[in-house]
């Protein structure tokens, strides 16, 4: 699927590329709530990795595989569950079991808990990302 | 809390945060990788002894995921068995990954170096925690990594033979896991909690009574059959023939060595720690039918591995016929016979993964898989030949190797029962035993006492030092754990007493 | 007095090391290996007789070993007067088999392998012969099996290998079955000690014929008895002849001696007395007496004949131990004398014949003896002794089972009267035409020896077939001594007197 | 009185040492070697002659060397009868050592070494048989008789003598178990071993148990000394070469056997026990059958030495009819018939030999005129035959004299006439080739003969006239019939 989907249709590739910052703005939108309100890290993941699968249907698999390129992918996969163990680590250092958010570290308990909980959200949402792209990537031929 | 209190975590965040760190190494340079492995696998392997010394001294250790106390939480529980297992995989898992070095050069493509020890890593992770964890809906998300990772390794060599074997395995594999899921969803609609210990506080209330008794029944055969399948047990082990010899030869040895013996693992942790020892023994007799379906699957599995020409097939059948001894040694349900059977997990990790990466040596060194065609490899390779020796000396079960401390201890749980079938059992266990004899007697018959098809291949031409090694400690350890039978026992038994509750 | 010691191990250890140490020097000099591997065997035989005086008085030597499978088990040695006995026999009668292989062995390949198990054997019958109970004697004996597997299979031919395939794997089924009935007493009585002459006491009941039968069955199959002889007639002939004097002389002894230990030390003789099976336990060896003769008539391969004739004698040893009676097992005893020396001398003096004239049938062996005098008077003087001439050993042999056999009573002496008769016939049946052929008759016309020169074997194959035939005149004359010296007292051990 | 000395393993060990002496000399140095022979064979004979004088005063010798079951030594006791038959044995083996060097060299023999090795070897173990104190050291030196007469027998390394041979070893070594057997049996019942002046079994066992012991003794004795049906062995070993028929027939061999049997009766059982047990008169019986039939298939033969063999058969149940008649003139007369049988016996083979040397002629048929040609050695036949016949004034006739006087004695006159009867089949098979001898004309090749060399006639004058001395004056000290006497104390 080297060229687009729907050829040069003009229409199609503009409002995809208008779209595209909307979705991954939402993305993050619930990615940041994710602790307080339904939404997390996986679900960030996937609606941000949606925007570009749109792309790549829209603009063809090359140009979106340009934004998006493998040296990009690769180290998120990785880095994302590693956010997420060594936050688990970083609780264990600061005295609580292995992701005992609720821990006193510089800061109040709560606060801690907050900042530590979306932490470990942006770690999911990076590799959900990255991992959703790929597979997307994968099956399409790459 | 000290360091050591988080050594059952520790356990499997090392493989995992290597399974991470090392594709991006692995980009930047691959041959950082193995190194990686080896000291992240060393320090896991150093994590479990500790562990296992903190478990004897300090009794079984629970320890709380993010401070939640169970039920609510999720808990790892390591009791003796569990850090029995943890040794055995990571003891394992160091020596595939130091003989990976040399051999998957040759072996794999360059591209597939990190994604090889990426899914090895992930897959000793899944196992270390499956192994420590106490929570059924947690071993099943363990469970489901390894098989995964596995999955993948064993298609990673691409060939379409490996593929095939590998969406075998996959296809048997997931409705291994759906039966799982199913039981656990049976589980936590009686009793609303997934927790182990929980649950066998609350199952105890439920054995006999009325429609609910039925249900936890169905859950029992669900696990049962889900397990069986990672376990391999005759007859759902299918997709093991293929899986194992057609993967490289040091996922092989993991395969064999260890991977199968986590799904004795869950079989164990169901039966012994989910239910409880009482119901499975004398209520519903479980335990019996799986010694019975133990027997046959030592003599059928024998039976399969002497009519194979392909050295790691037969290998993979031997493997069948073991996964027999084992769970067979747990089917007894006696003090002796589960000590053997854990025991013998330890012993068949060891002969098993010596005589996988044997195989592996004469693949890289020769090419060959053809068990006729080995003839003059003892002049050729001699210590590898005599690694592999001494690993089938111990497979057969010949003293002073470990395999007959096993043999001994299996045949005196089966004496122990006391009841004919007892002797049925011990039959099948002699019997298996000879006829592994006779497989693996071929070989080293071939191997050492057969005129080579062409003399001039018989130059002394030993397998690298790097692959060597590991094949050496293993080969040395089925020796030396034979005459120190001791040091794994000294886990083995508290860890069958204590789940019989003797 | 128990004394505790490390002699047993260092008399275990020397050849297994001494072994893997020749083996690599082999790799240099043949001179050397072979030199390093009759050192090993001597220093076993000294550090051997360097115990003779403490047993003497009346002590055991004792040593344990760090194997504690089960605590009650530990891999332990104990040393009283039968293992002695046999160590001693054993490990001299090693050190002519190694003397002998020197010049022997040059013609055939694999030299440092069959050097390296030979040692290895020796080391592991040492081991189940001190073993102070069934677990260790078991492991020993298992050893055995795999390290002769290799000396019988050592010419590598398809015959040989199919020869080796029936000892191992019959060898290894009957040691399973063996395994099940140390499983069987240990679950019964929670000990395998061989020093209380009798372990089974509290047992009752059927399970003692299934204890019986399960462990001899493994030890008859090592020794060699009918009906569990079927290995021994293919695998004894086919291994080089020091092997074959190995494997006839010594580790068909080892199944004895684990027999001997099994009837004595596992039942006991009260036990057995009670149980009532020394009558078909002595059928059973006058069985095996005939049917080994009687199979040996038949040979015309020298060295199958000779096996078949071990059948024959390991049925004396047998019935002389199930007599149940001292003198009986006085006779059984001798008769493990003297079947170690006199066997080892025939397939000695039957290696010469292959070594210096190629022969192996005995059709082809007319008027030899003209041509390898010294060798054929050694076979000679054995050969009578195996018929129970006196005064040589196996006449001494004789004399106490046919004792025995009266002090057991009742018509089984009668029985056994022509039982003695037939079989002493039939051993001159088989033998004495062989020597008949070598002095008296003429080179046949074929001449399958026509190119052998006058001069007997080299002398290191000439000395230890020679010192056989001395000891068995002399021990034949001096039998009355010893018994009382040593045999009698390991008699008076194990009968608890 | 019993003396303790080294006399008589003396006696064993000097043709012992004498065959190894011989077998180091071997053919190298061949003058030596039969030097040797008849060295010690005179050196033997004088140490058992220098016994005498204490023995037949009623003394015994005594030695022990080691012990080779405990409580029974490897011993020697020395009394008149088995003096009486050392000295047969070393007596004859002089005058067998200078026929067998005479006869040896004359035909050119192969192995002569071997020969001569194995004949010291026989006369050693006959007379360690001979002075043997218990049954054991008895069996010992019977056992190593049986082994060493073997390679004699099938000396001619032909088909025939190695069947012969054969037929030979699976006899005795039957026998041989026998004897072991009954001997173990006599072990456990009284726990010892030693010749004791009138048994020792008795009071041991119940009568069934010594009746059935006592039968196994006697066949397994009874092998050797050719008891009919376990006789077949000994015509057949008529292939072997002439000395050595004498060796067997008159020396050594089935006199062992007799012997054997007569120890067996007088020093095991002792001559009551025997009596009370009722014995004797089956004995007998088979004697009588066996001195008839064996006089009767001597009749039918042709070859000369076979003939020899059948009348040994038949001589040889003199003794034990002797034995079995039990009273003391019977058993004198048996004893005494011993040495008488040897004698006449060796002289008769002798000249069988001398014949074969200078004619070539085995059969009887050939032998027609021989007398004018070989008149020596045919007067020294006749003197043989007519001795075996019972003519006075031979020694035949004297033990027939002793041995009808005895069944006289014992009350069983029948037996007199089988020994009638024997004389009758005697007379037909010994006159004929006598008569043809001298008074038929010499035919062939036998014009050509000559009289046998002097090593050959020598020995057979000496036994002729030995046996005409034993016949004239039986009276005289020294003589078989008073040694027999004395051993008796009658």
């Amino acid at each position: 699927m080297s060229e687009s989907l729907f050829g040069e249709d003009v229409i199609v590739r503009t409002i995809a590329r208008l779209v595209a910052p909307f979705i991954q703005l939402f993305g993050l939108y619930v990615l940041m709530h994710g602790h307080v309100s339904p939404g997390g890290g996986f679900q960030a993941g996937v609606i941000i990795a949606s925007s570009f699968i749109l792309l790549a249907l829209a603009l063809g698999l090359p140009e979106s595989k340009e934004r998006f390129k493998k040296t990009i992918r690769l180290p998120m996969e990785s880095s994302g569950p590693l956010i997420f163990a060594l936050i688990g680590v970083t609780c264990i250092l600061a005295g609580g079991y292995y992701l005992q958010y609720g821990i006193a570290f510089l800061f109040p308990p709560a606060v801690v808990s907050a900042i530590l909980i979306s932490a470990v959200e942006i770690g999911i949402g990076i590799t959900v990302l990255a991992m959703i792209v790929t597979i997307f990537y994968a099956m399409a031929g790459d | 809390m000290t360091w050591a209190s988080h050594l059952p975590i520790i356990v499997v965040l090392i493989p995992l945060l290597t399974a991470y760190i090392t594709p991006m190494l692995g980009w930047m340079d691959k041959r950082i990788c193995n190194p990686l492995v080896i000291v992240s696998t060393s320090f896991a392997f150093i994590a479990s002894l500790l562990l296992a010394r903190s478990v004897l001294t300090r009794g079984v250790i629970s320890y709380h995921m993010g401070g939640f106390a169970p039920p609510f939480g999720i808990a790892l529980v390591v009791d003796y068995f569990g850090a029995y297992m943890c040794i055995v995989i990571s003891f394992l898992t160091l020596m595939a990954a130091i003989y990976s070095r040399e051999y998957i050069a040759k072996e794999l493509h360059e591209s597939k170096t990190a994604p090889y020890y990426t899914l090895l890593m992930l897959m000793t992770g899944g196992m270390m925690g499956a192994s420590v964890t106490g929570d059924l809906f947690n071993m099943f998300v363990f469970f489901e990594i390894l098989s995964i990772s596995s999955y993948a390794l064993v298609a990673i060599t691409g060939k379409k033979v490996a593929i095939l074997a590998s969406y075998k395995y996959l296809l048997l594999g997931a409705i291994g896991t759906s039966f799982t899921l199913v039981g656990i969803a049976y589980l936590y609609i009686l009793t609303g909690t997934l927790n182990m210990a929980d649950l066998s506080v609350r199952l105890a209330s439920l054995y006999g009574v009325g429609r609910s008794s039925w249900t936890l029944l169905v859950a029992l055969a669900f696990f049962m059959v889900g397990y069986s399948i990672k376990a391999a047990l005759f007859p759902l082990h299918t997709w093991l023939p293929d899986a194992h010899s057609m993967a490289p030869s040091s996922i092989s040895a993991v395969l064999s060595g260890i991977l199968i013996k986590v799904g004795a693992l869950a079989l164990i942790r169901v039966l012994f720690n989910i239910f409880q020892p009482e119901f499975v023994v004398e209520t519903i007799p479980v335990t019996s039918m799986i010694s019975w379906m133990a027997a046959v699957a030592i003599i059928v599995g024998s039976l399969f591995a002497i009519s194979q020409v392909d050295l790691k097939r037969m290998l993979a059948y031997s493997s069948v016929a073991h996964i027999g001894f084992i769970i067979l040694g747990v089917g007894l349900a006696t003090g002796y016979g589960t000590t053997g059977g854990i025991l013998h997990i330890f012993n068949h990790a060891m002969a098993k993964g010596c005589l996988f990466l044997c195989a592996g040596a004469i693949i890289y060194k020769t090419g060959l898989r053809n068990i006729d065609d080995l003839a003059g490899l003892g002049n050729k390779m001699p210590f590898t030949m005599a690694a592999f020796t001494i690993a089938a000396l111990s497979m057969i079960g010949i003293p002073p190797t470990a395999g007959f401390i096993s043999k001994f201890y299996l045949g005196l749980g089966a004496l122990e029962t006391g009841t004919w079938s007892g002797w049925v059992f011990i039959g099948a266990i002699l019997l298996g035993s000879l006829l592994t004899a006779i497989f693996y007697m071929r070989v080293i018959n071939n191997i050492y006492f057969k005129e080579p098809l062409h003399r001039e291949d018989v130059q002394r031409d030993e397998t690298p030092l790097g692959m060597l090694i590991p094949i050496l400690i293993l080969a040395g350890g089925c020796v030396i754990f034979g005459i120190f039978p001791r040091i794994p026992l000294s886990l083995a038994e508290p860890a069958a007493k204590l789940l019989l509750g003797i | 007095m128990i004394i505790i010691s490390c002699l047993p191990v260092i008399a275990l250890l020397s050849p297994l090391i001494g072994g893997i140490i020749a083996y690599q020097a082999g790799k240099i000099s043949e001179t050397a290996r072979d030199l390093i591997s009759i050192v090993a065997a001597i220093v076993s035989f000294i550090v051997i007789v360097a115990m003779v005086p403490t047993i003497l008085n009346g002590n055991t030597i004792e040593y344990s070993f760090y194997y504690t499978a089960i605590s009650t088990l530990p891999i332990a040695f104990r040393v009283g007067p039968f293992p002695l006995f046999l160590g001693l026999v054993i490990s001299f009668a090693w050190i002519l088999s190694a003397v002998y292989s020197h010049r022997y062995m040059e013609r055939l390949h694999s030299r440092n392998r069959f050097c390296l198990f030979m040692s290895l054997t020796l080391s592991a019958v040492i081991g189940t012969l001190f073993a102070k109970n069934m677990f260790a004697l078991f492991i020993f004996f298992e050893i055995t099996l795999f390290t002769s597997y290799v000396l019988v299979i050592h010419e590598e031919t398809p015959e040989a290998m199919a020869a080796g395939k029936k000892y191992l794997f019959l060898g290894l089924a009957t040691g399973l079955v063996m395994f099940f009935g140390i499983l069987l007493v240990y679950l019964q009585v929670g000990t395998l000690d061989l020093g209380k002459r009798g372990i089974l006491d509290g047992v009752h009941g059927n399970i003692l014929y299934v204890i019986l039968f399960t462990l001899l069955v493994g030890a008859l199959f090592k020794a060699g008895m009918f009906p569990l002889h079927v290995w021994l007639h293919s695998a004894h002939p086919i291994a080089p002849s020091p092997a074959s004097a190995v494997l006839s002389g010594v580790v068909v002894k080892e199944g004895c001696y684990v027999m001997i230990r099994i009837l004595y030390d596992i039942f006991g003789v009260n036990l057995l007395k009670t149980m009532l099976v020394s009558n078909w336990l002595v059928l059973l060896g006058g069985l095996s007496i005939f049917f080994g003769s009687a199979m040996a008539i038949r040979q015309h391969d020298l060295k199958t004949m000779l096996a078949y004739s071990t059948v024959s004698k390991v049925g004396y040893i047998f019935l002389g131990a199930a007599l149940l009676t001292p003198t009986g097992l006085q006779g059984a005893m001798v008769q493990i004398f003297h079947h170690l020396l006199a066997k080892s001398a025939l397939f000695f003096c039957a290696g010469a014949l292959i070594y210096k004239a190629g022969i192996r049938d005995i059709d082809q062996m007319a008027g030899i003896g003209k041509k390898m005098p010294i060798t054929m008077m050694v076979f000679t003087i054995a050969a009578l002794s195996m018929i129970g001439v006196p005064p040589l050993v196996g006449f001494a042999s004789k004399w106490y089972i046919v004792l025995g056999a009266l002090e057991a009573g009742r018509p089984l002496a009668i029985g056994f009267g022509l039982v003695l008769m037939l079989s002493s016939l039939m051993n001159a049946i088989y033998f004495i035409p062989i020597i008949i052929n070598a002095f008296f008759t003429g080179e046949s016309e074929h001449g399958e020896h026509k190119e052998v020169r006058p001069d007997d074997v080299p002398l290191s194959m000439a000395v230890p077939m020679v010192i056989l035939a001395i000891g068995i005149i002399v021990f034949g004359v001096l039998s009355a001594t010893t018994s009382v010296v040593v045999i009698k007292p390991t008699v008076n051990a194990m009968m608890g007197l | 009185m019993e003396i303790y000395s080294i006399r008589p393993i003396l006696a064993v060990v000097i043709p012992f040492i004498c065959a190894l002496l011989i077998a180091v000399t071997g053919e190298k140095n061949r003058d030596l070697r039969e030097f040797w022979t008849l060295a010690a064979s005179v050196l033997g004979c004088m140490v058992v002659i220098s016994m005498f004088p204490h023995i037949y005063s009623g003394g015994k010798y005594i030695f022990t060397v080691a012990q080779i079951v405990p409580g029974v030594e490897l011993g020697f006791r020395v009394d008149a009868f088995g003096m009486f038959f050392a000295f047969l044995s070393s007596f004859l083996w002089i005058v067998t050592s200078v026929y067998s060097i005479g006869y040896m060299r004359a035909l050119k023999e192969h192995a002569q070494t071997r020969y001569y090795f194995c004949f010291a070897a026989c006369i050693a173990s006959a007379v360690g048989i001979a002075l043997a104190g218990n049954l054991l050291t008895l069996f010992v030196f019977y056992e190593i008789l049986t082994m060493s007469a073997f390679p004699l027998v099938m000396h001619e390394e032909t088909s025939a003598a190695l069947d012969a041979g054969k037929k030979y070893l699976a006899y005795t070594l039957s026998g041989g178990a026998l004897v072991l057997f009954g001997m173990a049996m006599t072990y456990t019942l009284t726990g010892t071993l030693t010749f004791a002046s009138h048994g020792f079994l008795a009071g041991h066992g119940s009568e069934q148990l010594l009746k059935m012991l006592f039968v196994i003794f006697i066949l397994g004795f009874g092998v050797k000394a050719a008891i009919i049906p376990l006789h077949s062995w000994l015509p057949s070993a008529m292939v072997a070469p002439t000395p050595v028929s004498a060796l067997l027939h008159a020396v050594a061999v089935v006199n062992a056997g007799i012997f054997g049997i007569v120890r067996v009766v007088t020093n095991v059982y002792g001559i009551e026990l025997v009596a009370d047990l009722g014995l004797l008169l089956p004995l007998a019986i088979v004697a009588s059958i066996t001195i008839i039939f064996g006089s009767i298939f001597a009749l039918a033969q042709d070859n000369l030495k076979r003939m020899l063999a059948y009348s040994t058969v038949s001589q040889l149940s003199y003794i034990i009819l002797g034995a079995a008649l039990l009273s003391p003139s019977s058993l004198s007369g048996g004893v005494a018939h011993i040495a008488h049988q040897g004698f006449m016996k060796i002289t008769l083979f002798f000249c069988a030999g001398a014949i074969l040397v200078q004619t070539g002629k085995k059969n009887l048929s050939e032998m027609h005129g021989i007398g004018h040609r070989m008149p020596l050695t045919m007067i020294g036949f006749t003197i043989g035959a007519l001795g075996m016949i019972g003519a006075p004034p031979i020694c035949g006739f004297i033990s027939k004299w002793y041995l009808g006087l005895g069944a006289l004695e014992a009350g069983h006159p029948i037996f007199t006439a089988v020994l009638m009867a024997s004389t009758l089949l005697n007379t037909a098979y010994f006159i004929p080739p006598i008569y043809n001898a001298f008074f038929k004309e010499p035919e062939g090749d036998l014009i050509e003969s000559r009289e046998a060399s002097w090593w050959l006639l020598g020995p057979i004058l000496l036994c002729a006239l030995i046996s005409l001395i034993f016949g004239m004056v039986p009276m005289i000290p020294y003589t078989p019939l008073q040694l027999a006497r004395t051993f008796l104390g009658v």
